[in-house]
């Protein structure tokens, strides 16, 4: 069982290694077709030709891009990630920060989310085609029509301008106390779970459904097992690798996807420092987000496709 | 003492997708008494199911019982709450259902399953409910009753299962048991001895229990008394000696006649001699998983087959579950690679895959499955899946092929109007017609059928051995003939092949099949074979000492 | 409204939060590099200049005591003798040669390279004077030293990840694209100055969530306030908001070397047909003032009062399209969300275009990128331009022929010449008809349409207070950090 | 065996049936087609034109859905924005669905190199942020119609890709497809009849909620000069525009959000309650 797991992680990892080059080069070429690059766009309007060739030069940009770009997979490799072209800092001290608020806040929603998620899809699954499952149903798409910006200034308004409740702001810098830390995060946190709750619940639900149609769950039902039972022992645990890859591909959302949330709450994460790079053009920046983004969605589906494995004795004991 | 179960006047009404109701059970009375088996015989969608669940109080969803009652231990199951009923399902009604296979969670393991009736209604402590289900275990005739439970569903054989999940559903000591066809899915060996754990469990706990089945001869061996059910109605009702020798109904005596299969007679032109034959196969050796350095396969699941067969002639393949007959259509038509061996068609060698065959080839030799549900999509007309075989090897199109179309359809006795329907439209024997008369349509000269008849009623599958035999008579086709059930083999063919654990153990006419056998296993086999007598089984048991190894596997 | 009584007496201590409108990681603590509000916040801040731009327009000396020259090329300057560096290091002329030099050279990147490029030569004199000269006269160097470029930084700085300068604060915290903070410096070389005793400056890109921060008391100043959120804002207690009309535009350039733009008749013709009137009470609610296709400010000394405002006329644009011969053509205007309102503006002329048959396809491209890649390159398209302090910036970076932002890429040797000539007369009167012909050239000529000046708005939490209008933009000219102070 | 049995209970072509829920969604699309096509001679005023020189004006006689931020007339606004909406919504999403399931179903089929190369591929595709994917676009091909409807078909065909993939893998290993292949059909036509009719019925799901996503991404690629160009707006950029009204709840925004919900909700009331023929196919 470990060996077949090790065995999946290894080849997972493999994987990873090659699609990560793919997005490298992909990123890359995509930064090149872009017009201007840094110099330009850090000296804007006063971006003369002589001013754009002289900073060029001082920040060693006359080399080609190709060779720089190889020069950065180079030393990625013994782990350095390079210096940001905007400001010569490390790219290393640039991202880390950031790097902890955004996995803090995407582990504080899908803390939120996902039992939320979890219960709304199991219970609308239970009373398939009640008034409840539409309802859920309904409130799902809603949730998603509704514009993220417009949730989040909706929120905003009414909690920190009206009610004066919590602050407007996501400043997660002084933070003193679990009370305070829950004040901070409450509403980008509510309004990225209503984001990635949706699929969630629909999925769930998805798939719930399909194992409550089992001639086991049947079974159950007349072994005299309460619908509590059943829905927990039964139909939940198989349910589960379907639901877990819903999540998954939900979460990897949290990470490169929050942009809005980041802006409206002034929440310093990365998502907002992969567009400011971009719109800097920094190269170095730019590649590090990419890779960051990209690990983090293969991981959490190779998270996914190991709780599936262990979920499935049919496949954890091959 | 009265009777354990009194069902009476049930109705049971099903909504159906558009909206309608109708009446699926229409009106049953049944009593059974105290330690009394009554078995439920009839064809498919007859409502035997419907009726067994509802001594649980349990309908499926969509169907409800709108009239009568169901009386179980002298309580109405149907004016109970949903509490009550929760308390009497598994304690004093168990249910033992049609495929083990799928009423065990597969995440689950397989003893927690088994005592989780004990838990639910909290009946034992859990160490002595184990102790309980190792003890039934061992009655049941498991093997390793002490480790058994451990396992997960996946990891035991179809029989087993079986037995697990009466094991299950008697872990409560239940007053009533009620079985679903338990035995269909299996094959012949191991059904005996599912049926002789069954039998011996209840005879000695003293059981009442409801047997639903479609077999007769199955039910011969097990049941005290039997109802006979046909459209939701109850057609004849007595005594199993009585209904088995000598039926009043003319439904039950069209089951029995259906069940003593019409011996095949050999082709009328016997051709002598050293004519090509059409299929010859040598030394065939295919199997699954990934292929090793010396070109094998991981798993071998054929071993060296070679067999010869004559224009016009039959060929059955028998053999228990897994013994590899899927796996000889498969390889012969071209969609398992062989690892080693040729087959020839005609004297000329056929490529390994479909891939690198001619069209001519492919249309030469046609294969029908045996689940006639997954083998027609769901979603095409019977006309567009018979008309596209004859667009795609003749070119027939337009007014001629609709002709066609209808000719097919006549050639399997279906009517014409059948064309615009889907496959979830039509009933098991429909479809596996249409199944049969898709593989005509490309006008063949070799039919590979896998187990075309088991998943069918005795009366449906005997028509269908009927027509085959027939067309073959007509057509001058050519068949090989997969099955696990020898009656049918003897129905249809001239030679038999058995399989064992993917090699072939022994080739003979079918008219020797029963003197003639000479492997110990094939004696085995066709021994197993359930005779329409109520004696038969315990007979067998005093004739051999010991149950059989092979089926514990 | 601006002009708040001034009477009240300032308090010590207290911190508050100040948010701009835009941050990124290319944020700098480089004064050379300044690009941002947050760059200019910080650095007024953290450093001092030599002289400082006040409200009216005039000059006042900062680090400078004496700034003086007889030909407006050689310049005296003379240090104030009691300021040090946060690092406890006195301010001399080395200093000031170092961080004056240093725009000189490309590598660097300063923004006012070409500015610099006029000061030929740098000369020590002692510890507290110095010469610089000019390589032609400009009377404008002091007002040119109060751009927040000319930062003063201690001799030999390379490491901008903190600021050592000679400012009212202290850099705590800089952390690029998301805050910085400051803390009171107490040996700040002005009496009592500054008021709080620490400062943090954030950005909030998005509007609506600046204005909620404000309102929910999370900031205690939201600069930038949209026009058309002054709805909210109105009458909200607690809330004031300060106004500047400074030198701030967007205007719509028609390059005169490229078609249609080439075409005589057909700049006239977009003159008449932009309505000022509806963009000045439309889009900018009525904060701002229209203007007259030229870049001098009316608030400055220099404007010229004369000089009408083109009134919206679609029937004499038509006739002068007609006569361009491009009436009924599709001609394309590019704006994007880089300038001010463009996109808005881009929206009234092609309204006011289809009404007199002529069609403009307008097209909306990415901010990333505008000023690199449509700015002064596409035949027409949108611009913005910053308050400049004195006429002879503007002409020299918007209209002379050789001006490296030449939005409509208009070229006039007399143009050339008046600029010169002005630049280096000490003559106020001279100065002042010069410009005033300039201006009129300007707006007869050049292809660049400025329909209104766009106000700033800074909106404030009404315990801050001591906020006044500067010529060189909002939040007091970003200088607010050291004026400001908290009243309960 | 149960499969044969509810086979009976099925006869009859009562499958087209449709209940009411599902004619409200259709009915509220067909309404917002009709007013798609129809808006240019519907609006009462140029959508660019400033009617009112007051901003985030209330419902009026004068002004059915009030004004805008400019003054300018919000049903005009709204009405032409269904076009774009509409239009390029439905557009985008039949194109990302219909490359993403054929790239599904032929890699389920095909398997082997094909398939792990193309997934790896599509995967990567998937991390690019669409954000820099848009920028590219842009400055590679500029801005149309086309570009834009093609930018989110790329974006969102990846994720359609994944979805049909895993349903048409399972659909594969059905005998009737082995049949198709020892009848010797080849790739197309297997996908065409055997595959795709049997996920249509979660395919149609996918399809809905993808559509949601590209409504509200329409807004956000307008703001990078993709595809709508002012004085038109599609509904998302309505919003966005306007949001400073939402404060005081002025119809500039409330409206546009309830015409986007409406149709996003219809779409997935319709296609959840299709008739079961086309439905269920799969089930
Ligand atoms: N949920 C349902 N909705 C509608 N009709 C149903 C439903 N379940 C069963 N039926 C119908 O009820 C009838 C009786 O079904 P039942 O399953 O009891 O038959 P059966 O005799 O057990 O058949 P089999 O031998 O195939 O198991 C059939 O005609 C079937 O189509
Ligand atoms: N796809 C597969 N991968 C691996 N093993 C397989 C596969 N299909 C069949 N087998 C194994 O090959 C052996 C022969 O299988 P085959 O299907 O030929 O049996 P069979 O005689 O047709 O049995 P049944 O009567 O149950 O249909 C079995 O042990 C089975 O488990
Ligand atoms: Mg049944
Ligand atoms: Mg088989």
């Amino acid at each position: 069982m470990n060996a077949l797991i090790a065995r999946l992680v290894a080849k997972r990892l493999g994987i990873m290694l090659i699609s990560l080059l793919v997005v490298a080069f992909a990123v890359f070429f995509a930064t090149e077709l872009l017009p201007g690059d840094v110099a330009q766009i850090l000296l804007g309007q006063a971006a003369t030709p002589e001013a754009v060739a002289g900073l060029r030069k001082s920040m060693h940009l006359d080399q080609p891009a190709f060779l720089r770009f190889l020069y950065w997979l180079g030393g990625l490799l013994t782990g350095d990630l390079g210096r940001s072209y905007a400001n010569n800092r490390e790219v290393a001290d640039l991202i880390a920060g950031r790097l902890a608020n955004s996995l803090e806040l995407a582990f504080v929603t899908t803390l939120f989310s996902v039992p939320i998620a979890l219960t709304l899809g199991i219970t609308a699954a239970m009373f398939r085609g009640s008034t409840y499952d539409r309802l859920v149903l309904v409130f799902t798409v809603s949730v998603i029509s509704i514009p993220e910006f417009m949730v989040a200034t909706l929120a905003v308004m009414i909690f920190a301008v009206y009610l004066k409740w919590l602050p407007a702001l996501s400043v997660a810098s002084d933070v003193e106390g679990l009370g305070e830390l829950l004040r901070i995060y409450a509403m980008p946190v509510i309004t990225l779970s209503f984001v990635v709750s949706a699929q969630m619940i629909r999925m769930t639900r998805a798939a719930v459904i399909d194992t409550l149609d089992t001639a086991y769950v049947e079974m159950a039902l007349l072994k005299g097992a309460s619908r509590r039972r059943i829905v927990l022992r039964h139909a939940l645990p198989n349910a589960l690798g379907p639901i877990v890859n819903a999540m998954a591909l939900s979460l990897s959302y949290l990470l490169g996807g929050v942009i809005i949330v980041e802006t409206i709450f002034n929440y310093p994460g990365v998502a907002k420092l992969m567009v400011d790079a971009v719109s800097t053009r920094d190269l170095p920046l730019i590649q590090s987000c990419a890779m960051i983004f990209c690990v983090s969605y293969l991981l959490l589906i190779l998270i996914a496709d190991l709780v599936a494995i262990m979920a499935n004795p049919r496949l954890r004991n091959q | 003492m009265g009777n354990v179960v009194e069902i009476r006047d049930l109705h049971v009404s099903a909504r159906t997708d558009s909206g309608r109701t109708v009446e699926i059970i229409k009106g049953v009375d049944l009593n059974v008494g105290a330690g009394e088996m009554v078995a439920l015989i009839g064809e498919s969608g007859s409502g035997k199911t419907t009726i067994a669940l509802t001594l649980l109080g349990h309908t499926r969803t969509g169907c409800s019982i709108r009239k009568g009652s169901v009386r179980v231990a002298g309580r109405d199951v149907v004016a109970m709450s949903g509490a009550e009923r929760r308390r009497l399902r598994g304690r004093q009604v168990a249910y033992v259902p049609q495929s083990a296979a799928a009423a065990f969670n597969p995440s689950q393991t397989i003893m927690d399953q088994v005592v989780e009736v004990a838990k639910i209604h909290q009946l034992m402590p859990m160490e002595e409910a184990r102790q309980k289900a190792i003890g039934l275990f061992r009655a049941l005739a498991l093997p390793d009753p002490e480790t058994i439970g451990l396992r997960y569903p996946h990891q035991v054989s179809g029989g087993q299962l079986q037995r697990l999940a009466a094991a299950m559903a008697l872990i409560a000591d239940p007053e009533v048991m009620v079985f679903d066809e338990p035995t269909t899915a299996l094959d012949v060996t191991t059904q005996i001895e599912v049926l002789r754990a069954f039998k011996s469990v209840m005879r000695e706990r003293g059981m009442a229990g409801v047997y639903v089945s479609h077999d007769l001869a199955v039910v011969a061996q097990i049941a005290d008394r039997i109802v006979v059910l046909k459209g939701g109605e109850v057609q004849e009702e007595g005594a199993t000696e009585q209904i088995v020798t000598a039926p009043k109904h003319g439904y039950t005596r069209a089951l029995i006649d259906a069940f003593h299969p019409r011996p095949h007679e050999a082709a009328a032109t016997e051709r002598p001699g050293p004519e090509t034959p059409v299929l010859e196969v040598t030394n065939l050796t295919a199997g699954y998983g990934a292929i090793g350095r010396d070109g094998r396969p991981e798993y071998l699941a054929l071993k060296d087959v070679s067999f010869r067969l004559e224009r016009g002639r039959s060929l059955g393949v028998i053999g228990e579950s897994g013994s590899g007959k899927s796996t000889l259509a498969r390889a012969i038509a071209g969609l398992l690679p062989p690892a080693i061996g040729q087959i020839r068609m005609d004297g000329v060698e056929l490529g390994r895959r479909t891939k690198d065959r001619s069209k001519e080839d492919l249309r030469k030799l046609q294969i029908v499955f045996q689940l006639a549900d997954t083998a027609l999509n769901p979603n095409r007309s019977v006309g567009a899946i018979l008309s596209r075989p004859l667009t795609f090897y003749h070119g027939t199109r337009g007014r001629e092929c609709e002709a066609e179309v209808d000719r097919l359809l006549d050639m399997v006795r279906l009517p014409k109007a059948l064309k615009h329907r889907l496959p979830p439209e039509l009933s098991g024997g429909q479809k596996q017609r249409v199944n049969f008369a898709r593989a005509l349509a490309a006008r063949p000269e070799l039919i590979l059928c896998d187990e075309i008849t088991s998943a069918l009623d005795t009366v449906v599958a005997a028509a269908i051995l009927d027509l085959l035999d027939e067309l073959q008579r007509e057509l001058g086709l050519t068949y090989v003939f997969v099955s696990h059930d020898l009656s049918t083999v003897e129905a249809v063919c001239d030679r038999v092949l058995v399989m064992y654990q993917g090699e072939k153990v022994e080739e003979m006419p079918t008219s020797r099949m029963k003197s003639g056998a000479e492997h110990p296993y094939s004696k085995l086999l066709i021994a197993s074979v359930p005779q329409l007598d109520t004696g038969w089984l315990d007979g067998l048991d005093r004739e051999r000492a010991s149950p059989g190894a092979e089926a514990g596997r | 409204r601006a002009t708040r009584a001034f009477a009240e007496t300032p308090k010590s201590g207290g911190s508050i939060t100040a948010a701009g409108w835009s941050a990124s990681t290319a944020d700098t603590l480089d004064p050379a590099k300044g690009s941002l509000s947050t760059d200019y916040v910080r650095a007024c801040a953290f450093y001092n200049r030599l002289t400082f731009l006040e409200e009216g327009g005039d000059v006042r000396m900062e680090l400078a005591d004496k700034l003086e020259t007889q030909d407006a090329k050689t310049w005296t300057l003379t240090l104030r003798p009691d300021v040090t560096f946060h690092d406890g290091k006195t301010l001399t002329t080395d200093d000031v040669i170092y961080s004056l030099q240093r725009h000189k050279d490309p590598a660097v990147g300063s923004k006012v390279n070409a500015m610099a490029k006029q000061m030929e030569s740098f000369k020590k004199v002692d510890d507290k004077v110095m010469e610089i000269v000019l390589s032609a006269p400009n009377a404008d160097l002091p007002i040119i030293l109060a751009l927040h470029h000319f930062m003063i930084i201690a001799d030999g700085t390379t490491d901008f990840s903190t600021a050592n300068g000679t400012g009212a604060f202290k850099c705590e915290v800089f952390e690029p694209g998301v805050r910085s903070v400051g803390v009171k410096n107490e040996n700040y070389w002005k009496d009592q100055l500054p008021y709080l005793d620490s400062f943090e400056f954030i950005a909030i890109s998005d509007e609506p969530a600046r204005i909620n921060a404000l309102l929910s008391g999370d900031i205690a100043l939201a600069a930038a306030i949209n026009p058309r959120s002054m709805r909210r804002l109105d009458g909200v207690d607690g809330v004031s908001l300060s106004q500047t009309t400074s030198g701030n535009y967007t205007d719509l350039n028609v390059r005169l070397d490229m078609d249609p733009g080439d075409k005589a008749g057909f700049v006239e013709g977009m003159k008449y047909l932009i309505n000022r009137e509806v963009i000045k009470r439309s889009i900018l609610r009525d904060l701002a003032v229209v203007a007259n296709d030229q870049p001098i400010s009316p608030n400055d000394k220099y404007y010229n009062k004369e000089l009408p405002a083109k009134e919206y006329d679609p029937d004499k644009a038509k006739s002068l399209f007609e006569k361009a011969g491009v009436l009924g053509q599709t001609i394309p205007i590019i704006t994007s969300d880089a300038p001010n309102s463009a996109v808005d503006m881009a929206t009234v002329v092609q309204q006011a275009g289809q009404e007199i048959g002529m069609p403009f396809d307008v097209q909306r491209v990415p901010s990333d990128g505008y000023w690199s890649n449509y700015w002064l390159k596409a035949p027409i398209h949108f611009g913005n331009i910053n308050p400049r302090p004195t006429p002879d910036i503007l002409f020299s970076l918007l209209y002379a022929s050789d001006a490296p932002w030449n939005e409509s890429h208009y070229k006039s040797e007399k143009f050339d010449k008046m600029l010169v000539e002005a630049r280096g007369s000490l003559d106020e009167a001279k100065r002042k008809a010069i410009y005033d012909e300039m201006q009129v050239m300007v707006s007869e000529e050049a292809g660049t349409i400025i329909p209104v000046w766009i106000s700033n708005v800074d909106a404030l939490s009404s315990k801050l207070k001591g906020m006044r209008a500067n010529p060189l933009g909002g939040m007091m000219g970003y200088a607010f950090a050291e004026y400001v102070w908290l009243d309960d | 065996m149960t499969m044969t049995t509810t086979a009976s209970a099925r006869k009859g072509r009562f499958g087209w049936h449709m209940n009411a829920v599902g004619i409200i969604g259709a009915a509220i699309i067909l309404f917002w087609m009709v007013v798609a096509i129809a808006a240019p001679w519907i609006s009462p005023y140029p959508v660019g034109q400033i009617v009112d020189f007051d901003y985030y004006g209330p419902m009026s006689a004068q002004f059915w859905l009030g004004t805008d931020y400019l003054g300018r007339d919000m049903l005009s606004r709204v009405l032409m924005g269904a076009r774009y909406t509409v239009g390029i919504s439905l557009a985008a999403v039949a194109i990302a669905c219909f490359v993403g399931v054929t790239l599904g179903m032929i890699a389920a089929v095909v398997g082997g190199w094909f398939d792990a190369i193309l997934s790896r591929f599509l995967d990567a595709l998937n991390s690019l942020p669409s954000l820099m994917f848009g920028l590219v676009v842009v400055a590679a091909v500029g801005s149309s119609m086309t570009v834009l409807v093609l930018t989110i078909a790329v974006l969102y065909a990846p994720g359609s890709y994944r979805f049909a993939r895993a349903l048409a893998v399972n659909v594969n290993a059905m005998d009737f497809v082995t049949v198709a292949r020892a009848r010797g059909e080849g790739t197309i036509y297997t996908i065409r009849e055997e595959i795709f009719p049997n996920i249509i019925g979660p395919v149609l799901a996918d399809f809905g909620l993808r559509f949601v996503f590209i409504v509200l991404l329409l807004s956000g690629l307008s703001f990078l000069g993709l595809g709508v160009q002012p004085p038109n707006a599609d509904w998302g950029a309505l919003v966005r525009e306007n949001i400073g009204g939402l404060s005081f709840g002025a119809p500039a925004v409330i409206m546009p959000s309830i015409a986007i919900a409406s149709l996003t909700i219809s779409v997935n009331m319709l296609i959840d309650n299709l008739p079961r023929r086309i439905r269920d196919r799969s089930e």
